[in-house]
This record gives structure tokens, C-alpha cells and sequence, in this order.
């Protein structure tokens, strides 16, 4: 499912997705923000789809079949039917989360997160730290997610990406995205796999995984 | 004011970012995506000079800016140095709660591939869409946002015939279709559509009756050669075409000491 | 637009209400929470439409008929289509705004609100009080209305009602409920004349209304 | 334990109330609407006896609250007394972001009619929707929660053949329709439809092939003559009707001492 592949995280396009996406590795389900939320919303609700208007006229629902055009049947317009999404399970970052799955964003719960979650069959969310049951009963109205299937801790579980907490190690993505696109597209796998051996592959444990990464690095991530 | 903002020594990124600023009216709100260095110093020019009312919306951060004696332009999607002046968020997904006013929204677009009657694609390039030749970054807002927002500039980095094509690979906004002017209202698009195609070589907006790209303004020193050279379809040349209004020198020193500090537009 | 007009505030059905309906003196389009929700989201996405599946098997579609059976394009399911509902002003109540129009709601939006105003072309928010654009910026993901038309400073203006914050003037909604149900059902209309004579017609500013309920009575709203 | 609390003390609603309770599983989502003591009690009691891993949702406030010694039953609507043990919200509107997973929900409704096939009403009573003889409260979220609870419980305060009609004048939640047992399937109701209904009189479920209510106990002193002459269409007498089970002594306590302190359901 690709509405965004880009960026934010240091390349143009993500280039071991441009990679398996131009040599047709992977399938790619053609969309775009305003219709994977509409998909999502369809899934949360139990509904078999839900209209969306953003796309008409563009190559969407050419490129995917599975959005269909058809007509409004109040108005007579013709929108995009966008079937509903339902992902088997969302794993999602959050700040808090007390021991009962009452889960608590900090500063929004940014991105797409809560339209996965409520979408999403089940539910696992990795938190900044565990919080009490009292400290959710004293502010109930933060509770984003009420039903979390698992909260498991995990202290700088964003990265190398960004919470609302916590900044991106850019120096880390971007070592990543050299050695993916010197992988990708310039036919030198080393670096890629040195460095998924040394992050992904290698460490047992997430602190040993943070162990390389070391405390100083991690330390200029705070944001303020 | 010193010789240091002479307009004369404006970059071409310094010229797009100026016209587009005087595009832009006080109220109105404008919503800037990710990887747009020109739209990012414009908007904050036009905050600065002109439009303190204005509204800016970075990705989901919506903030006025104008108390503030400069705003960093951001080198990454959610740099904290710029949303911390935020004072609201949408959130992708939550931005979807209500888009029945962006109406009120100006908004730029960038493309991969742009045909002369504005539609633009990020999706990629090559005949079939499961083995693309060049796998885009996908869509992102663009196929809601050019629906629905009053307006929008496309605005590109490069001036190439490899982006400037007859006709894109696949459209994941829609500017004027084939170039029936009703293309829009007739799709059911309440949105205004693009309104100029600005890059480093000159504006272009649309002619009237067949929404074709028509050269408006030539930057400083390009000719229209040039632009015919490196656009990958015929360009309507009027008689008329002007040059780009330069940056006042007021507005380079904005530029240069509030909008733009790091120099993001004159490397 | 009726989905409830019942019990919560002291009476099992309002009584003005019902008579006023059981007399065809108003325009009743019943709906439902589910319903009415999905009318305020087609209106807030500027879709002419959205479907939702609470009410099918009802009298709902026969007793408002801007509600449409339809078939849905994706799975062939029978669903509701309901129609998009356009409030012209969204007149709403919350704990706080700036002079640009940010409103944060405190303890959560409660009700329709939220969904209210962004399906209504223009919205007014009366605020308990008026804060500083800092204080906003100090907790942007706090901002739950970023694009208010109008705040209004109106210190307990839930009254006789509840906010997040403020209970319910339980003693003025009783007053209130006998007396318009002496109106309306007993033709006793003396004491609902008394009642909108001295707390809507008479006062001329919302202080002039404060005072006649009693600093006394409203320093008990105060939850904790 | 004294005599204070034997069981047959207990009030018809207490009885209701227990039997309710003793229907509902560890684990289950009950969800209770405005104005329904029996059910505020059921759920209480159920919680503090057998079911320390239930989720009682008053209104929109979502809670746990079997660590409590007692919890208050509301006074009215949002009864702050309640709802401040609340770990989550979801209000009105906000809490249809979420449905897919209602079938784990259980649900009470009450109704102004109430038809064999457990179709009921809270639109109103008469023949023509503009002009009726009496206005009811409207349809509230019963629409949806009956589409889609896994399961629902009608509960009534009286048993009278006002209530009980041949046939609803209006229907605002769904049943079993006319009596077919795939009627639901049908229409694409993926919740499991009303299971019993519960009044000061009796129990009554449904027939498994017409989905007739069928009486199923009597609270005692009741008779099969008392229901008849107080049901408005034919209730479906089997042989075999029993007793509804009283409340157990400690059942009792706890809804005395500790789910309905100030005795809502002993007036």
C-alpha cells in the first residue's frame, strides 16, 4: 500500500522500495493519504467501503483496481468507492500506556496511527514507559486507544524515526538510506548488509540494539 | 539598504520564490508539503511582507508566523524547529475531518512527470505500473489536496523535457485533463486547479480556451529557446512574455535575514 | 433533526418538544446517533453522501426519506446512504480559546460538537476563558478547533447544562422541566411564562442572567 | 450472613437486576445507556461478583471498576459520581470511529413498544409520523448498537399491553423483524439480535424457528395469567416455565452494600 515512499527520511524515493517496486517484487496497492483514510474508516466501521472524492480524473483507480467509480446515490455525482482496509494487526509508538492497554499519546498521536488501530483486527502498541491505572483515571480524555491487545515497553522504540517526544537520528537514516541506495541501485550490497547485520540482525535484545546505537547519540534525540 | 540585496543578485530559486510570494494574498492559508525549499521561503516571505493574517500549514502544523522575526526553513518532513510554533496539529488521517473549507487552501505541487495541461504524476514513469521504469514517491495528499484547494502552483526544481511531457505516464493529480476548461466542473472537482507552473526557467500559466501551458515570464537571462529546448511538448509562446519580476530589495533582505537563513535558495 | 431528546435532562421526554411535535407544529427529520453522526461527516468531507449500516430494518428510512436505501459498489450489500447535513453556524461551548480563534477543549469535546463544527460553513465557540495565543502554542495537539469564526467569553456559560467541567444546575432544569410540562401537557402555562420571562426575556446581558441564578447556586457546579 | 439479606427480600428489580448480572460473562463489554437502573445495577453487580475483567461503558465513559468498594448508580445523565472512574471517553460521534468490533459489546434497551418478534420503539405511538399521539425520545444509538452488539437485552420497567403491541407503529431497533431466524442475515445485521426481555413480570426469550417470544420464567408470584392479560399479542407459553432464580444472599449484599447504595432498585 504506497501513497508516500519518500522524503522525509533522507531519500527522494525509499530505495530498496523503489528497487523491489520497479522489478515487481512486491505488489504495490496504488493509493494516496485522502483515500488510504477513507479505506481505513471503511474497515473501522464494519462497512464494505466508503466514498472518496480526491482522485477522480487520475490514474488511481486504473493503476488499482480494487477503487471502483460509481454514482452517488443522493446526488447522482460520481465518486470513488474505496473498500474497506483491515489490517490483521497494527503495531503502533505511543509515549504511555498503562498495564490494562489504555494507551496515551503526548503531543497528538501524529500520522495515521489511530485509523490503524481501529481498523485493525488487533492492536500492539510499544510505549515510552508504563504508567499507573490512576494516572489514565486522572485524564481519562487522553486516552487515545482504549483497548490496546498488547502494550509492550520499549524507551526509544521510534528509533531511528521520530515521536512527538523524541527527534529522528538523522545520522543514522541517512547512513541507512546510503548503504540501501548504494544496495539498490548501484549493485554494492555491502554496506546494506553490514548495517542490517549490525541493527537488525545481530542484537538479541532492543537495548542491545540501543547499545550500538550508544546513549550519547540517543541523548541528542530529546527534543527539548 | 546595502548592495548585499541588490536584486540583481537574486538566485533563480530567490525569483520563483518572490513571484510565488506576490501570488499569495493576506488570509488566505497555506499548505506546504514535504521537500519544498521554493514554497517554504515563499509562504514565509509572503507571512513577513504582506500577509500577516496568513495561515501556514507545514505537512499537519498550522501557525502564524508573523511575530516572529525568522522561521527556519525545515531540512527534514517534521522539523521541530519549525512546528514547535505550531498551534495546532492535523495529523494525517485527522486532516481528513474536514476538508469542505479548502476551498479556502493554496497549496504546490511538485511531479515526476507534468503534461502541458497541468496534470502531474508522482507515481512513476514507464508503461506498465506492476514494472515501472522509475518507481515515484507515490501520490502523498496530492489527488485530495488538487481536488479540493482553491488553487495551486506546481513548482519544479528542474526544467527538463524529461518532466515537461506530452503526456504523464499516470496522473495522480488532475490539472485540466485534456484542456476542456469545464474538464474540472464536469468531474465533479470543486477545486480551482493550477494556476501557474513556476521552475527554474520561467512561469507558464494556461491559456483560456484549450488550458495549455503559455509562456508568461522568462526568468532573468533564459530565452525562450531555451525553455522550447528543455520542454518535452509544444509551449504556447504569446507575444507578450515578460520577464520575472526580480525581488525588491526589501523583500531579498526578508528573504535572506528571515525567511531563508541557512541559504537553502542560493546554493 | 431528532435522535434524543429525552431523559438525560430531567424529564423523559422534553416537553416542549413533544408537544410541539405531537402537534406537527415543527418538522421532525428523525435520525439516530450513528446516523446523524454520518449525515455531520458527508457534510464536514463535502461528499453529497456517506453509507452506514445502524437503522436498516428500521422505520427510520420511511419516516425520513432524505434517508435512501441503496447497494453498496464494492460487496453488493444493502446499505443506508445518508445524506450530507450542512449546519450553517455551529454554536458550541468549551473550556478555553485564543483571541484567533484556537479552541481547547478541556476533559474532551464531549457530545457532537467536534463534529458539528466541522460539518457547519461557520462556527461560534463560547469559552469559559480566554487564554493566551502562548498558552496554545505551549500545547498545539490541545487545539481541538484550530479555525473558530467567533469566541465568545461566556464564564459559566453551560448553565443550566454541563460542560466537562461544570455539572448540571439540577435545581434550575427541574424548575425548568415542571414547568414546561405544565405547559404542555396539564394547559398550565403560567409558571413556563414566569420561567422565560425572568431568564430569557428579561435579562439583558448574560451577567443579568448570572444574577438572578445566584452566585450561591453556581459556585456548586463546580464539579471537584 | 443475616437475615437482612435473604433472598427473598429481594425487590422485582433486584430480582431483574440478578438475573441479568448472571447472565453477563467475565471479560464481556457492557455498555449502558441513559435511564436504565436495572441495568446500571446488573452490571455493577455482575462486575463486583464474577467479572473482574469486564469493561462497563456508561454513556461514552469506559471503565474498570471491580477494585472499588462501591460505585454510585447516576442521578442523572452524566452523573460525575460515575464517570470520574472513567479510563477512557468516547463521545458522542467520536465513538463510531470504532464499530467493527461491537460484537463483543452487550448491550439494554428499553422501549415505548415492544413487538413478539423483539422489534422496538422509541420513535413514538401513532399512525402518522407527523402528527403522533405521543412523541417518544427519539431512537438515541439503538439503531446501531442493535445492528451490532453481539447481543442485547430488551429491559422494561412495566409490563403492560401499552407496551406490549401486536406490532411496533414505528421500529427504531431491529430484532427479529417478522420472525424469520435468518431475518437479520438478511439484512446484513452482523449482531446477534436481542436474546431475552426482561420485565417486572417475567423472563421471556424467543422461539428458536419464529422468533416468538416464549415466556421462560415467572418472578414469583407472578402468573401465566398476569403476563397474558398485561401482553398485548399471544406470548408463547411452553410447559416447562420456571421460577426466575432469586438473587443469592450474597448477591444481595453486594447490590445492598455495594452496587445500588442508595437503593435505586428498592423503591
Amino acid at each position: 500500500m504506497a501513497y508516500y515512499v519518500g522524503g522525509g527520511f533522507g531519500g527522494a524515493v525509499a530505495p530498496s522500495f523503489r528497487r523491489a517496486a520497479e522489478r515487481g517484487e512486491i505488489e504495490v496497492w496504488e493509493c494516496e493519504e485522502g483515500i488510504v483514510t477513507t479505506g481505513l474508516r471503511a474497515g473501522a466501521q464494519g462497512l464494505p467501503f466508503l466514498p472518496w472524492r480526491g482522485g477522480l480524473g487520475t490514474s488511481l483507480p486504473e493503476v488499482n483496481p480494487d477503487l471502483k467509480l460509481f454514482t452517488d446515490p443522493i446526488n447522482g455525482e460520481t465518486l470513488i468507492a474505496v473498500p474497506a482496509i483491515v489490517p490483521q494487526v497494527a503495531i503502533l509508538h505511543a509515549a504511555a500506556a498503562d498495564p490494562y492497554g489504555n494507551v496515551q499519546h503526548v503531543g497528538g498521536p501524529g500520522w495515521l496511527d489511530l485509523f490503524l488501530q481501529r481498523a485493525a483486527d488487533r492492536t500492539i502498541v510499544q510505549v515510552e514507559k508504563i504508567i499507573p491505572n490512576e494516572a489514565v483515571r486522572a485524564d481519562p480524555a487522553a486516552t487515545t486507544i482504549a483497548d490496546a491487545d498488547a502494550v509492550v515497553r520499549v524507551p526509544w522504540g521510534q528509533h531511528p524515526f521520530y515521536s512527538r517526544a523524541l527527534r529522528q537520528d538523522r545520522l543514522h537514516t541517512k547512513q541507512y538510506v546510503e548503504a540501501a541506495t548504494a544496495a539498490a541501485l548501484h549493485d554494492q550490497p555491502g554496506p546494506l548488509a553490514d548495517h542490517l547485520r549490525r541493527y537488525c540482525t545481530e542484537p538479541a535484545t532492543h537495548a542491545d540494539y540501543l547499545e550500538r546505537i550508544g546513549i550519547t547519540q540517543l541523548l541528542t534525540l530529546h527534543e527539548y | 539598504m546595502s548592495d548585499e540585496f541588490d536584486p540583481s543578485s537574486a538566485s533563480r530559486q530567490e525569483i520563483m520564490a518572490a513571484f510565488l510570494a506576490s501570488e499569495l494574498q493576506d488570509g488566505e492559508i497555506l499548505q506546504i508539503g514535504a521537500a519544498m525549499p521554493v514554497a517554504e521561503v515563499a509562504v514565509r516571505l509572503a507571512q513577513f511582507s504582506h500577509g500577516p493574517n496568513m495561515e501556514l500549514i507545514f505537512i499537519g502544523a498550522r501557525m502564524n508566523a508573523a511575530h516572529l522575526d525568522t522561521l527556519p526553513t525545515p531540512e527534514f518532513g517534521w522539523d521541530h524547529r519549525v512546528v514547535r510554533w505550531a498551534e495546532s496539529y492535523a495529523d494525517t488521517g485527522h486532516r481528513f475531518d474536514r476538508v469542505k473549507d479548502w476551498h479556502r487552501r493554496v497549496f504546490f505541487i511538485g511531479g515526476v512527470q507534468v503534461d502541458p495541461h497541468g496534470n502531474t504524476n508522482l507515481i512513476g514513469v514507464g508503461e506498465d505500473h506492476r514494472r515501472l521504469r522509475f518507481r515515484g514517491p507515490g501520490s502523498v495528499g496530492t489527488a485530495t489536496l488538487s481536488t479540493l484547494v482553491g488553487r495551486y502552483y506546481i513548482l519544479l526544481n528542474s526544467h527538463s523535457a524529461r518532466t515537461f511531457v506530452p503526456r504523464c505516464d499516470f496522473v495522480s493529480a488532475f490539472g485540466w485533463g485534456d484542456g476542456d476548461p469545464d474538464a474540472r466542473r464536469k468531474l465533479g472537482l470543486p477545486g480551482g486547479g493550477p494556476k501557474y507552473c513556476v521552475t527554474p526557467l520561467c512561469v507558464m500559466d494556461f491559456t483560456d480556451d484549450t488550458k495549455r501551458m503559455r509562456l508568461k515570464h522568462l526568468h532573468p537571462g533564459v530565452t525562450v529557446d531555451e525553455v522550447r529546448a528543455n520542454t518535452g511538448f509544444e509551449v504556447v509562446v504569446p507575444d507578450d512574455v515578460s520577464s520575472t519580476p526580480l525581488p525588491t530589495a526589501e523583500q531579498l533582505r526578508i528573504i535572506r535575514e528571515r525567511a531563508d537563513v541557512r541559504g537553502a535558495l542560493r546554493r
